[in-house]
């Protein structure tokens, strides 16, 4: 079969062995079923460290083709469905990203309890929707791992969460799930316009884009179905309201795979599928988002500031830096969509980082309100330096991912020169104060100060799997602050495409 | 004066109009299944009527209602069976006793 | 111009269908209900034999009246309490199913007298229609042949039996 | 002319009338001792018809005078109720050699097999007495099966409602064929689609809300739905599953034939904006009246309401993709809602407990039923990788593909009740999996026959969407008849 | 030495933080103190030797035609925005930053040395979290050299932020205490709230310039401060104006309110107080002698586009001006000594502000004249000399802090008897910022008053009182601690006496320099476009300086040489107005309401309500609307059979009806 010397195919069929191999373990194994998560967890790493590789070397090679990589098998016929593979720098880092999060998330749920075995089936599951997703350049296809990596979100939330899980899953999925039917008639819609008159429907994105035959009248209804529906996996104002009570249910690894892949595929997709298919529209409409987008940015943070729980607090920051991608991506030039991706990239480890600490002190002190704790510095030295670091990359502390990424949104976003633009980019720039204000409450309350629990001074610190969880994350979120340009080298090619068929949109 | 086609239309609409009031209205199950019969043998009507003004040539509506009545016969008897199966658990054939399942 | 016999008993025959209709089901002893369907059914017979099917009006006095009548009326004795009298109808109830049949009327009536092709249609004479003829469509398969109808319904009224006898069964 | 040979161009019904005489016959004259293996024959025997039947190729012609037609697709649909058909006996069979039912146990196998052979007159009916007998054939002894577990008041009231519905819409429906026949003069569906051409008097629209009335019963669309519950819940779970798949199932394609063949003229002008609002009404109502039961029977009940305005999506669209995608649908419909009512009757069988309070924590000691019950659920809420989720895409892509914006806002409602319909899904879901209960249902031992039955639906739900062959033959085979569409569009 | 080594001199603390980060936390305590302080001894040595190799060596062209050249060692690309925008982080050596290295490495090896003895018990056993304070010593001085070091706007911007975190790391070290929590969060935040003003500024101006970099901004072809390019950088924007003002004076006003939050100038000073609840030798670092003087050197930096751009130099000159005279007042009368030092430090700061922008007038564009080269090297002067006599200042407030326990004065007094050495370091502070020659104070100082005078008599006068005012709340201090009474001894073991050598020794180092610093050449060094500049001491000025510098130090002596009422009387006297200055003019308290009251009350809390209860309640009552619209039609679903089959005579009727009437209409 030529589609198995691909080595994408390898990102899906990879996490379904793991899910296999899960199933072929007794739920009384806990060394087996680790043994067996953290293989395939180790071995998504390696495929994907290699991918980066293998793209280097392409593009070094002078390989400028939009995607590389490309297979493409026939499925579904009579629809015109493939398998259809293909990555462009975009998809190559979101997989390496996912890597790192589904590495990190298996050891900062090591402890898992109960039903091991299910838990990691579910997120293995989740994790093959999560890179379907990204190496699929099918509508068809991409819809379908779509959807596969939401609904493990239930389970995982609705089993192993804490709190008001069942409100929050229940209101998870069907937020997310009312999206995606916003989104699969957008894509039916897509479809049906794929081609000019007379010549075969395709869903293969890359021939859509190159056939650009969607009319204007479609386009403006389509791109908003589109991008609503994937909006609302990003966290779009007004849509993100699943996400505080979601996180705050959702158990450790769960939290961190969520926040840091799953809500990555709603701006993912905006950007390949909203923006890229229907350039017309998205000139057009984008108005109406950036405001949206550009509003909840600072409507997040503020939010954000007034929070007693953790996750919450997180969830609502989440809002605001999501909200930057999709503004950033709405910002149609090179340099603030890249520092869109590379928002995605921040945002993902660091916020996965985020949960992970924060459901490692939850797992200690059985709380997550701050006015209950104090002085964790002391108590949990390694946790509190990582929440700091954390912290630090959420306000966009140079030489953390943050920054980079903030900055280059910003930059980009300026490079507009019209009034609106500016004055909504210098509203987003706002933001930085107020992240600051919120991150550092939580720090000064959480972690400095004095103890308020004397119950909690006889807590322990990180065990060595959740040391490695974490500082897996840490050194991804300092190797993209410290060496940015590595990043945007793999990512800023591949929206030349996008940008030049945004520009050829623009009405002379 | 002729009679036409209405003319023995309007006696089995009127008979199909008394089947669908007995239907809601009757209480006794034996009733309303009474009121089926007046539909059944209405739409017969129909159709013989329908097949020897209209199409006199061949014998679809006659055989239609040939076969209709047999099928009439069949859903009687069945309908039947089962009302006195009822009737032997409930101890009546009042309509309204049967809502047990609901909402 | 039809004849004036034809014309009375047409007549008597309607007149008979709508009267004993609606006694059929305004009537409050089950009974009585019965003994006016047969009434009902003897005078639909007596249409069929109008439009020259006989042998239809034959089988409708033999199933429907000497049939299913008596399935009826064995039901009714069956299910009858004695002492209890008949059943009292709400005005409410009444007038739901007034609407209903009303509506239902003027809906069909109205597509049957505003469509086109029924008006002014008059009886044709000369149709020959005989046993031999029935009986040779019956069994026929070719077009306008009614053998597979014919064995389809023995087969329907075999699953009736067996249904019947699911019911019937005690345990 | 008596040309008997047209026969043979119904191998499948003659088949099926063969396994029935059989049963037949080992239920009159074999001993009482072998009585008790007779529901496992009777599943040998219909399986192996129904692996002939795939094997041997469609018998494709039309036989007495055009009053009975076989062709690609409804040997292909006939298929797939046989499959159906068989799992539902699969898993009866423990339930048939019960106590209270095994005296009956012949008459049940006998009586599915003869609504069936109604069913598949239905579908190859191109003649509206024949398409009465066939519907007649397909109601009526539901009525008996429904009636079956005599122990139950439930059973008897539901037979009851069944039977007293049934026959009002059959006389709603033969009313509405008495129209058509005396605009067209003939029951032949040929003809009468030319009869009809150019005919939109108000005459015809009332045959057609009859007609559509009188098959909108089986299918239970809205709102001719209302006995569907009742009846549902009141039936033994074999007799449920078996009126809520294969029963619909077969009514989806005859209604489409109907409407498709004998009405096509009159699509765009009259019945498209009719099954609109029913689709529309139907979807909705099923819905809303599916999130609040408790009990998991009528729960399916009204679910199947709903799903029977997604097939008719599939005949809205009168297109060739959206006929193979409503055959598809059926065909993954069965398989789900299988699942789910194999799981039920186990579980009914054993412990009486149907409703979804009872169902609380039963991951815990039944995971293998909660797995296959949670796949059920995914599968018809449309959640990937299982089969739902590849029908309700496929078939509004086919709706999607008759063009008009109406249709989009049509797939547009339907998509938003998906989540209405993911919501109480999800419910079930929640029961087994989140929920904790003191009295949790004992860990069963479901019986072998129940098992495959269950493992079989699994596959199904799994693999379905995922071999992309099965679609390609449905799509194959009614590639054929594609020119049956092309003279309304 | 090459200049190359001003990499090593960055990177050294760099390195010298992760070690002692990772590695250091599992060592001895003292073992890595002492590994700290050896490093920043070599890290000195190597800065001290790219220094003088900078200005006095013969290196490759660094005085070519008479003009003094900057020297960019490295500068790799960083972070690519564009083709033209791309941040560079790189080690650019020239005057103010060569001058810079020096100053942060001395003051950071003092207070390295210092520290091994304050951040230990009288038994000299080191504290808890002292490798955490030595790494984050280690990284200060990375981000501060990083910042002095920078090729371009961005890289300084990078910089700011990094020393505002290690400033609020180790503000924060005694994390527990709430009013460390507290001062940390807030030095942050305003240190960050000036950030974006910064961030914005260097939006505009490099959406105009298409640069970050100095040498497209602010070097001419000659590598130095050139007015040409930066009369060329400006003209880019094209003569755009935004609410009537050129958008070049929008990005210069805003870059300068970044280096104003770091600087603290009013009103963004509100920090600095606070931030002395870190441990004092942080202070004498951060917020005394190297971190706080960012925001000057950003000016200086971009000095030749502030000069063209008069609308933003105003401003500068007028928030210094006032910003010295206000913080003085404040200095007056705080009784928490290392307030009081903070408070002289951001006045001190404000001088060099003012000194900045008195450099332009209305028709220096076209005429290079003395006064403004001379503002900047005053400027200059005046930040090299601040740091030493301050960090002196602090580091002596500390030994003192650390022998008594307590920040108040009125624990204090008297201490003279029992810490002479510590006494006399302190003196020679004060006649050192006093502007008492020959300290290092007086040259600077009454450069600034020239370059003040240059530009008009009224900001002459202006900075004149404010010196005065200076020698008065410094002496006030100083005799406040040491003398006004006797100190009381409870505990004869634990009496106040001079501090350990390690302590004493930076106290000393530091008082020499500060007594030798005013006669380094630096109007021969350090000069904003290269070339020398010829002063001399113009002694009207430097007369009156002194003059006004004994005024107050004689005030001071009469009001607090010894006990007496009179200090009281003359605060019972003006109350209001010596309340108020106490209170540091309720400041603090506006912002409070500000933040509290408006931000969090008003707008915060409201957005959250609105989030949880009106969207979220949108989608809550979606769900439940359907809930109970599924509970409404329930009733259809009655039971009774002729319900039923009413509702589908009644739908199939009305279905055809509808038909009917919309096809046959």
């Amino acid at each position: 079969m030529e589609l198995f010397n691909n080595i994408l195919i390898y990102f899906v069929i990879v996490p379904l062995l793991t899910l296999g191999g899960l199933a072929l373990c007794s739920n009384r194994g806990i060394k087996a079923i680790r043994t067996v998560a953290v293989v395939g967890a180790c071995a998504l790493m390696v495929l994907a460290v290699w991918l980066v590789s293998i793209f280097l070397q392409a593009r070094g090679a002078g390989d400028t083709s939009e995607m590389i990589l490309r297979s493409d098998v026939m499925w579904y016929a009579p629809f015109n469905v493939h398998l259809a593979l293909g990555v462009d720098g975009v998809s190559v880092v979101m997989i390496l990203l996912s890597a790192f999060i589904v590495f990190a998330g298996v050891f900062a749920s090591w402890k898992m309890n109960p039903l091991p075995k299910q838990f990691f089936m579910w997120f293995f599951l989740l994790s093959t929707g999560v890179f379907g997703f990204f190496i699929s350049i099918d509508l068809f296809t991409m819809f379908m791992f779509y959807e596969v990596a939401l609904i493990p979100m239930y389970l995982l939330i609705g089993v192993w969460g804490s709190g008001n899980k069942n409100y929050s899953a229940m209101k998870l999925t069907l937020m997310l799930m009312g999206g995606s039917a916003f989104l699969m008639l957008g894509l039916i819609g897509i479809y049906f316009h794929s081609a000019p008159e007379g010549q075969p429907l395709t869903m293969n994105i890359l021939d859509i884009a190159h056939n650009d035959a969607i009319p204007h009248s479609w386009q403006y209804v389509l791109f908003p179905l589109t991008f609503v529906g994937f909006g609302v996996l990003g966290a779009m104002f007004p849509f993100h309201t699943w996400s505080p009570d979601g996180h705050a249910s959702a158990p450790t690894a769960v939290s961190m795979l969520h926040a840091g892949v799953l809500m990555k595929l709603g701006g993912y997709g905006c950007f390949r599928i909203a923006i890229y298919l229907m350039p017309f529209a998205a000139n057009e409409l984008a108005w109406i988002f950036l405001l949206l987008t550009g509003f909840s940015i600072v409507y997040g943070a503020l939010s954000a500031c007034v929070q007693t729980d953790l996750k919450y607090i997180n969830a609502y920051s989440s809002v605001s830096h999501c909200g930057m991608v999709l503004f950033a991506i709405l910002m149609f030039n090179t340099t603030a969509m890249t520092g869109a991706v590379l928002q995605m990239l921040s945002h993902g480890l660091m916020t996965a980082l985020f949960f992970a600490l924060i459901g490692m002190i939850y797992g200690r002190t059985h709380t997550r309100d701050i006015r209950d704790m104090g002085g964790m510095m002391h108590i949990m030295p390694y946790l509190g330096v990582g929440y700091v670091i954390a912290g630090l990359a959420s306000l966009g502390l140079p030489f953390l991912s943050g920054f980079a990424a903030e900055m280059t949104i910003f930059f980009g976003s300026f490079q507009h020169t019209d009034t609106f633009h500016r004055v909504l980019t210098i509203m987003a720039t706002t933001s930085i104060v107020v992240t600051a204000v919120y991150i550092l409450r939580v720090v000064a309350k959480l972690l400095f100060g004095e103890v308020q629990d004397e119950h909690h001074r006889t807590l322990t610190d990180a065990s060595w799997e959740e040391r490695l969880s974490t500082a897996t994350l840490i050194l991804a979120v300092a190797a993209i602050g410290c060496f940015p340009n590595f990043f945007i080298n793999i990512i800023s090619s591949s929206f030349d495409p996008v940008v030049k068929a945004l520009q050829a949109a623009l009405p002379l | 004066m002729d009679l036409t086609l209405f003319m023995y239309l309007i006696p089995s609409l009127i008979m199909f109009g008394c089947g669908v009031y007995g239907f809601i209205t009757r209480k006794n199950m034996i009733a309303i299944m009474i009121s089926l019969e007046l539909m059944l043998n209405s739409v017969d009507i129909n159709f013989v009527v329908f097949n020897r003004y209209l199409f006199p040539g061949q014998m679809d509506g006659m055989f239609f209602s040939l076969f209709a009545i047999a099928i009439a016969a069949a859903e009687t008897a069945l309908a039947l069976a089962i009302i006195i199966n009822v009737f032997r658990i409930a101890k009546k054939v009042d309509i309204n006793e049967i809502t047990k399942l609901k909402f | 111009m039809e004849s004036v016999g034809n014309i009375i008993l047409y007549f008597i025959v309607a007149i008979a269908i709508i009267v004993f209709s609606v006694l059929t089901v305004t009537t409050r002893k089950i009974l009585r209900s019965a003994t006016y369907l047969l009434f009902v059914l003897f005078a639909t017979a007596i249409i069929y034999f109008q439009m020259d099917y006989q042998f239809l009006g034959a089988v409708q006095i033999a199933v429907y009246a000497g049939g299913i009548l008596v399935l009826f009326v064995f039901a009714i004795m069956l299910t009858q309490q004695p002492g209890k009298s008949a059943e009292a109808l709400t005005s409410q109830r009444r007038c739901l199913g007034l609407v209903a049949a009303l509506c239902g009327v003027a809906l069909c009536g109205y597509g049957l007298f505003s469509y086109a092709g029924f008006a002014g249609k008059l009886l044709s004479s000369g149709v020959d229609i005989n046993m031999e003829k029935i009986g040779q469509f019956l069994l026929s398969t070719d077009k306008y042949g009614y053998l597979l109808p014919f064995e389809a319904i023995s087969v329907l009224l075999l699953a009736c039996i067996i249904g019947g006898v699911v019911i019937a069964r005690r345990r | 002319m008596m040309d008997y040979s047209q026969f043979l161009l119904m191998p499948q019904e003659i088949g099926l009338l063969l396994v029935f005489l059989l049963v037949f016959i080992y239920d009159t004259f074999m001993p009482e001792r072998t009585q008790r293996y007779m529901p496992v024959f009777t599943v040998i025997m219909m399986a192996l018809y129904t692996i002939y039947c795939f094997c041997c190729p469609a018998a494709v012609g039309e036989a007495f005078g055009g009053m009975f037609e076989s062709n690609a697709p409804t040997w292909v649909m006939k298929n797939i109720l046989n499959v159906g058909v068989l799992l539902v006996l699969l898993q009866a069979v423990k339930w048939t050699n019960s106590d209270f039912v095994s005296v009956r146990r012949g008459e049940f196998y006998e009586l599915t097999l003869l609504t069936l052979f109604g069913m598949f007159l239905m579908i190859s009916a191109r003649h509206f007495l024949l398409f009465v007998i066939g519907l007649e054939t397909a109601s009526l002894p539901i009525a008996a099966l429904a009636a079956f577990e005599k122990r139950y008041y439930e059973s008897h009231e539901a037979a009851a409602k069944y039977i007293f519905t049934a026959i009002f819409s059959s006389a709603i429906f033969l009313l509405g064929i008495s129209f058509v026949y005396g605009m067209s003069g003939s029951l032949y569906f040929k003809e009468i689609a030319t009869a009809l051409i150019g005919n939109h008097s108000a005459l015809l629209i009332a045959a057609l809300a009859f007609v559509i009335a009188g098959v909108g019963f089986k299918l239970s669309l809205v709102p001719f739905h209302l006995w569907t519950a009742d009846v549902y819940q009141g039936s033994p779970t074999a007799v449920t599953s078996y009126l809520s798949v294969i029963s619909k199932g077969a009514a989806a394609f005859s209604f489409l034939v109907i409407l498709v063949q004998v009405f096509g003229a009159a699509y765009s002008q009259v019945w498209e904006w009719m099954l609109y609002a029913i689709i529309v009404l139907t979807i909705t109502l099923g819905n809303l009246f599916a999130v609040r039961q408790r009990n998991l029977k009528r729960f399916l009940a009204f679910s199947s309401i709903s799903q029977a305005g997604y097939i008719m999506l599939g005949i809205i669209a009168v297109n060739v993709m959206g006929m193979s995608s409503m055959i598809y649908y059926v065909l993954v419909y069965i398989f789900s809602n299988l699942a789910a009512f194999g799981v039920i009757a186990a579980i009914e069988r054993q412990t009486g407990r149907v409703t979804m309070d009872d169902y609380n924590g039963l991951f815990k000691t039944n995971p293998w039923l909660a797995f296959t019950m949670m796949l059920a659920m995914f599968s018809l809420g449309g959640i990937p990788p299982f089969a739902g989720f590849f029908s309700k895409f496929f078939i509004f892509v086919g709706a999607c593909h008759q063009g008009s914006v109406a249709i989009y806002a049509l797939v547009l409602i339907a998509l938003v009740n998906t989540i209405i319909s993911l919501y109480y899904y999800l419910l079930v879901v929640k029961a087994m999996f989140l929920r904790q209960d003191d009295c949790v249902i004992p860990t069963i031992k479901s019986h072998w026959t129940e098992r495959t039955g269950m493992i079989l639906c699994v596959l199904g739900v799994i693999f379905i969407g995922l071999i992309s062959c099965i679609y390609a033959y449905i799509n194959g085979a009614v590639d054929a008849i594609g020119a049956m569409f092309a003279a309304i569009q | 030495m090459p200049l190359n080594l001003a990499i090593v001199v960055v990177a050294l603390p760099l390195f010298m933080f992760l070690f002692l980060g990772l590695v250091g936390v599992k060592m001895g305590r003292k073992i890595t103190g002492v590994i700290g302080v050896l490093a920043m001894l070599v890290d000195t040595i190597l800065a001290y030797g790219v220094a003088l190799t900078y200005f006095f060596g013969s290196g490759e062209g660094q005085i070519v035609d008479g003009v003094r050249q900057a020297v960019v060692v490295a500068n790799p690309a960083w972070l690519s925005f564009t083709d033209t925008l791309v941040v560079r982080m790189g080690v650019l050596v020239d005057p103010i930053a060569a001058m810079m290295l020096v100053v942060i490495t001395t003051v950071s090896l003092m207070v390295h040395l210092y520290s091994l003895g304050y951040m230990s018990d009288h038994d000299g056993n080191a504290e808890k979290g002292f490798q955490r304070y030595y790494a984050f010593l280690a990284l200060f001085t990375f981000s501060m050299l990083g910042l002095v070091v920078a090729t371009n706007v961005f890289q300084i911007f990078v910089f700011f932020e990094m020393v505002g975190l290690s400033s609020y790391l180790l503000i924060g070290f005694y994390y527990s205490t709430p009013a460390a929590n507290h001062a940390n969060k807030k030095a942050f935040i305003v240190t960050r709230l000036a950030d974006l003003f910064f961030l914005l500024g260097v939006m505009i101006l490099s959406y105009y310039t298409k640069t970050f970099d100095f040498d497209q901004l602010v070097f001419g072809p000659t590598m130095s401060g050139s007015l040409e390019t930066a009369q060329s950088a400006i003209s880019t924007a094209g003569g755009a104006t935004f609410l009537g003002c050129s958008v070049m004076a929008w990005a210069l006003t805003f870059i300068f309110i970044g280096g104003a939050g770091k600087s603290a100038m009013y009103p963004l000073h509100i920090w600095l107080p606070d931030a002395m609840e870190g441990p004092t030798p942080v202070s004498a670092l951060i917020h005394a002698a190297t971190m706080v003087v960012a925001g000057v050197f950003l000016v200086a930096r971009l000095f030749p586009l502030y000069v063209l751009v008069q609308g933003a130099m105003n401003i500068i000159l007028v928030v210094g001006a006032f910003t010295a005279f206000y913080a003085a007042a404040i200095a007056c009368t705080q009784s928490d000594i290392k307030r009081a030092l903070a408070f002289s430090t951001i006045s001190q700061i404000a001088f060099m502000m003012t000194s900045l922008a008195v450099s332009s007038n209305e028709n220096s564009l076209i005429e290079i004249h003395e006064g403004y080269g001379l503002g900047y090297m005053a400027s200059m002067f005046h930040l090299f000399t601040h740091a030493m006599f301050k960090a002196l200042l602090f580091l002596c407030a500390g030994a003192i802090i650390h022998a008594v326990h307590s920040n108040e004065n009125d624990k204090m007094h008297g201490l003279h008897k029992f810490m002479p050495i510590t006494s006399i370091c302190f003196l020679i502070g004060c006649l050192a910022i006093a502007g008492i020659p020959p300290f290092a104070g007086f040259f600077s100082k009454d450069e600034i008053l020239v370059a003040a005078y240059h530009r008009g008599l009224g900001w002459g006068l202006w900075m004149s009182m404010v010196a005065c005012m200076t020698a008065f709340y410094m002496f006030r201090i100083y005799y406040l601690i040491f003398f006004w009474k006797k100190h009381e001894v409870h505990d004869e073991h634990h009496a106040p006496k001079d501090q350990p050598w390690t302590m004493t020794l930076p106290l000393i180092i530091l008082a020499a320099i500060s007594c030798v610093a005013g006669f380094v050449p630096f109007h021969d060094l350090v000069t904003w476009d290269g070339h020398a500049l010829h002063t001399s001491i113009d002694w009207t000025v430097a007369g009156s300086s002194i003059g006004v510098a004994l005024v107050g130090i004689c005030l001071a002596t009469v009001m607090y040489r010894k006990e007496n009422p009179l200090p009281e009387r003359m605060a019972n006297a003006m109350r209001g107005l010596w309340t108020a200055s106490y209170k540091r003019f309720y400041m603090d308290e506006l912002y409070q309401f500000i933040t509290h009251k408006v931000i969090f009350q008003t707008i915060c809390v409201p957005i959250a309500w609105f989030d949880r209860h009106i969207i979220d309640g949108f989608f809550n009552l979606l769900a439940d609307a359907t809930n109970s619209l599924s509970f409404g039609i329930r009733r259809l679903q009655s039971g009774s059979i002729q319900a039923y089959v009413y509702v589908y005579l009644l739908g199939a009727l009305l279905l055809a009806a509808i038909t009917m009437v919309c096809v046959l209409l």
